[in-house]
């Protein structure tokens, strides 16, 4: 699987993607920031607030409930704010 | 159309471009946005060095095409575009630009205007502003969140 | 300002005097209008070959002043510009330009429609139009007298 | 007075502009208008639907009932078309 971090969340976690193996226990966006939170603090640091932070699956916006697989890509963001 | 891209624009031809040959074209509605001077940051202003424009090729594009395509079902355009610039930016530069045209002003204004208020929530862009007291990243506000709700419904497309 | 004439006008140079040199700009809305290449008479499409635009003289430029000033009054604006032409023109034609540049988007894209608005119902030209069935006055339109009425109430100004 | 008319008001009264001694009888828009249909046959045309009309006193609206003096310069025309 491909993670990419944006913004102050890059900068947080130290990386702009990485690509991990998924544990077979993970199955949503849910469980994977669970699953990242417990490897890093900079993880724990970058999710603190995950009521603010947007993700998007294969480049479209879901919500954290939402399924994963491990040929997906995903990226964690802060809102938007372009324009 | 869209354009992602690090380079400036020129907005004569751009317009030039959009409309250039179409005589059905009754009126042409466009934005730009630009680099301000000023950023509050808690409340208040601090001067603005450079701003940094980050934003997620493919994903991009993709919400880009998807806001563009969803502006033409709603109204009846001759022609659109959007233009969105990423990297180092100053103050007055140019960030943004979006145009419609069509045969009825009050078209190109709405349609103009519901481009603009989704991609501010929707076009995934992150702006990071170096002020006189370090950098910072833009926070979103809620006012784009209202200003893009206003358009659940579907409008009227008769005037 | 203001500005009618019968010559053209280059968007894109218009723009860059409106704005030039005031980075506390964070958008400009523009509107540019026109002579599209067919006209309804009596519910029927028509050619148009040509299109005259006549104008009161002393009095356009008093009511686009007082319009451009009563924009500034309701929106906060860094600049603005009217440009109206009058005389011979073909379909394609740019026959009207109307920019707001503000600190705030939607003060920017309001001001602009608010302009425009105005000045259909209130700038006094008359336009001509040479078709392949003859010559016509265009007729005022209702949704045009519809279009001015909502701006009676003052806007909100904080978003 | 200066009498001005625009669009189909010229084309049907034959003049863009014209200058007349305002009777003293004559002491609004309205009167203004009833006089010149006395006159002539177009300016009966031209006015005959006096509804659409739109009069301006120095270059200001006003309405037909407004008061006109022999030095104001007045204009008549249909509704304004531009933009």
């Amino acid at each position: 699987m491909k993670i990419l971090y944006f913004a102050w969340m890059r900068q947080r976690i130290g990386v702009s993607h990485e690509n991990i193996e998924l544990p077979n226990s993970v199955n949503t966006v849910d469980g994977l920031v669970d699953w990242l939170i417990a490897r890093d603090d900079g993880y724990a640091k970058a999710f603190a607030k995950r009521e603010v932070i947007r993700a998007a699956v294969n480049q479209e916006y879901v919500p954290f409930d939402h399924a994963v697989s491990d040929d997906d890509e995903i990226a964690f963001f802060p809102p938007v704010t372009g324009g | 159309m869209i354009r992602v891209q690090e380079e400036d624009f020129d907005i004569g031809a751009e317009l030039a471009a959009l409309t250039g040959g179409d005589i059905s074209i009754g009126g042409v509605a466009s934005f730009t946005g630009l680099v301000r001077d000023m950023a509050p940051i808690d409340g208040t202003d601090h001067n603005i060095k450079t701003m940094t424009l980050e934003h997620y090729p493919g994903m991009t594009e993709k919400k880009l095409a998807e806001i563009e395509a969803e502006a033409n079902t709603r109204w009846p355009l001759a022609a659109s575009l959007i233009i969105h610039r990423y990297g180092s930016l100053s103050p007055g530069d140019q960030i943004v630009f979006v145009a419609c045209a069509s045969a009825h002003r009050q078209a190109a204004f709405d349609a103009c205007q519901f481009l603009m208020d989704w991609l501010k929530t929707d076009a995934p862009f992150w702006k990071l502003e170096d002020t006189d007291t370090g950098s910072v990243w833009v926070e979103a506000r809620d006012s784009d969140d209202r200003a893009k709700s206003r358009w659940t419904d579907k409008p009227d497309t008769t005037s």
